[in-house]
């Protein structure tokens, strides 16, 4: 749909969901758009990122010759800041399910309006879950970000996932390309428009039923 | 920016009320996190729940475990081996409780607790006294039982049997770390590591007495036996450690 | 005298026969013990069950779990992330079957089955096709379902629901550590630790190739990252491993 | 009982276990006399040492100032050897259980003609049950040290345990003061007298059934 390119280019979503990030945070990134987050340094937040099979302090992609040891969940390779740590992947996912990761934030395929999360399979394609169904259930929030339009322009955010779930009632909030949306006390919430888009478009675009709450520009 | 780093034990314990349970570190006197323990006891805290590997000696002026028994302030002690003659006493009066726990199903429930697992299946156990529900945690008047150990469901898995044990999540870890940085990390020495980073990674606030602080940065991730996002207080110890 | 270090992987490996369960670390081509599965594809086995977090790519010329695929020597993949295309279409075709395990849970089951545990309860996965006996292990022709995976029986523990994982216990582990000794102690490097140390734990007989080995001495015992009793073979491959 | 002080001491009963030792073999030694195990060195025999909280490669007792650090089982100093590693409780008990011992020498209070170990709480005394019981769970073999009578002169070696259990069916052999027994197909057969002592005394001092197959002074 040429309507959602005119939203936030997947840099800026990046930019958008680190902004929000709370200084001292611990936070998983998964496949996708969320790998770009240890890109978006903000001056006074110190961020600690996790990768799930077992390494703590994540940052940017190197400037020089790449570590094969040290790579992210995508498997590209990434660089290590003060403070990182390595440890075995049965303690990176007792980090993830003990609820010691303050959020985690994956892509997804569809978001059910009740919470729901489909992101690892796609009805009749290749399976591969790879850690979400563990950061899901065990993170303190999860976040999502991906496009508001699926590429064959249908709306992601839908009444009810019709893909398998990745797990039940699980998101926080949802950061599109055109908008933010939070569960307020389990109700899908439209907080935010991005700049351009109008809460009539993000209406044609989304399936979800959803209250409105806007609070300008950043939440 | 990160910095769990705190100025002194006292404020990083506040949070320990009457009632509290608390894990704490060490295998006898080994990695037992001495100078927490003295703080805690300027506090006016009773009624406890400890969970620790031992109950101390019971000698006169002992520090760790045996002086939180000794000045009465435990109510519930989850242990394998408890040693205190004094509590020992106390026990069969009925005025404490202890929850007889073997040492490697200790570890391991600290474990499942601090990584979100429900529970476990373990032989250790299987068919004994601390299995079938006849292990005495509370005693009343007169010797009668008021409390056992629950009788624990068991399964036989590929023609063994096996009992289920169930997480622990004290609200509290006191932990002996050697080395620690400001993220949180921690390094440990030799057979003082044993229950530490177990009770670190089970509680919900997790303070640590570390012999040496990183002031200069941080430790290098290989070396880190414990990391940061278990770890909630840091307090500096040199030079107060009993060796 | 204990000396675990051999002059070459060929001898180690005799034991694989094909139908061997066979764990091996890495994540993505991190930690991948390269050398050691290149020397078994030396060897005439074929239908192994293959467990291992990733499918490799399927590029050309690809090293690794991907060349095991690839040469067809593998039956079963139990993994949390497949990707290699060819696999796949062999899958949908019948001619393979994938065990698709949740990342954490993977790592937790090979833990369990190196620690004696007869299983665990853990909510990954609770209420999706993962846990509810809907996704499929094995098609038959024409697309009819051959296997799924078990439906898990599951438990609600306190408002929670978790499901009930078993321990792996493969025949053998193929490891890739940074340093050794010759008690078969461990060191590995950032995040090619992974899997490694979890497969070494789980399985019958494990074997690790070591970028360099304490040829002088042993690893000092608070730089160890998993001890001598779970290892049984030890290669030197320095100067072999892709870097 | 006089009669059983006429037996070995304790060195020499830590002497005469240390010679069925098998070069390689990582060994768990349980409070009271299996601690005097890793004093009891084989000439090119390397035995590896495993103390349940967390060391293996301990050794004997320091000749100088202990480190607080190195304890063994029973908490007092003792040393690491060449190859000695340093982990967790969880680790050290994942060892045990896993298999990974090839054997476990303990004291005990009984021990069954069936096999059952009682090791940890005399009825109406003290408790306390340490890792003996994750011990004999796992271990490959269960060894036992012990005097072959108790302090009131009452057989330890009995039809069955009076004491509550540590494990049943666990024990593969007793070494006593006395004697050497062995479970041979679940039998309790009798292998060895100590220099001096005779079968008909051990027979009198022994309330369980065994059978007897000596081969002489040693194994």
């Amino acid at each position: 749909m040429t309507t959602a390119q005119q939203g936030l280019t997947r840099a800026e979503l990046a930019r958008r969901v680190a902004d929000d990030l709370v200084d001292g945070w611990c936070v998983n990134v998964g496949i996708g758009v969320p790998l770009l987050l240890p890109e978006q340094a903000t001056p006074g937040r110190e961020i600690v990122y996790h990768c799930e099979h077992g390494l703590l302090g994540v940052g940017p992609a190197p400037q020089g010759a790449p570590d094969p040891d040290v790579t992210d969940a995508g498997k590209n390779p990434v660089t290590l800041v003060e403070g990182a740590a390595s440890f075995d992947s049965s303690l990176s996912f007792a980090i993830a399910r003990g609820g010691r990761l303050d959020l985690c934030v994956l892509g997804a395929l569809q978001v059910g309006e009740n919470g729901d999360l489909a992101n690892w399979l796609v009805p009749g394609g290749n399976p591969g879950v790879g850690g979400a169904m563990d950061l899901v259930a065990g993170a303190r929030r999860v976040w999502v970000m991906m496009t508001h339009l699926d590429k064959q322009g249908r709306p992601k955010l839908r009444k009810r996932c019709s893909f398998p779930l990745t797990g039940p009632g699980v998101v926080d909030r949802v950061y599109t390309d055109l908008a933010v949306f939070e569960f307020v006390d389990g109700v899908l919430t439209l907080r935010e428009c991005a700049p351009g888009v109008t809460p009539e478009r993000i209406a044609a675009l989304t399936e979800a039923a959803y209250s409105v709450d806007l609070r300008g520009e950043s939440i | 920016m990160i910095d769990k780093i705190r100025p002194g034990a006292v404020d990083c314990l506040t949070g320990i009320r009457s009632g509290s349970s608390v894990a704490i570190g060490g295998f006898g006197q080994t990695g037992v996190p001495l100078d927490l323990i003295d703080a805690l006891c300027d506090r006016d805290v009773r009624g406890l729940h400890i969970i620790a590997n031992n109950g101390g000696r019971g000698l006169p002026g002992e520090r760790g475990i045996g002086r939180l028994l000794k000045e009465n302030r435990v109510r519930r002690l989850s242990c394998s081996f408890p040693v205190n003659p004094d509590f020992f006493r106390r026990y069969f009066a009925g005025d404490v409780e202890i929850e007889l726990v073997p040492q490697g199903t200790l570890a391991e429930r600290l474990r499942a607790g601090g990584s979100g697992l429900g529970g476990f299946y373990t032989p250790t156990a299987a068919g004994t006294m601390l299995a079938d529900g006849r292990f005495v945690v509370r005693y009343g008047e007169g010797g009668v039982v008021r409390e056992t150990l629950a009788q624990k469901e068991s399964r036989v898995i590929d023609g063994r049997t096996y009992v289920l044990e169930s997480p622990l999540r004290p609200d509290f870890a006191l932990v002996k770390a050697h080395l620690a940085d400001r993220y949180g990390n921690l390094r440990f020495r030799l057979g003082a590591r044993n229950f530490n980073p177990l009770a670190a990674m089970a509680a919900g606030c997790t303070i640590v007495q570390a012999d040496h602080i990183a002031h200069d940065g941080s430790l290098p991730p290989d070396d880190i036996h414990l990391p940061g996002p278990f770890v909630d207080h840091v307090v500096e110890t040199a030079g107060e450690t009993v060796r």
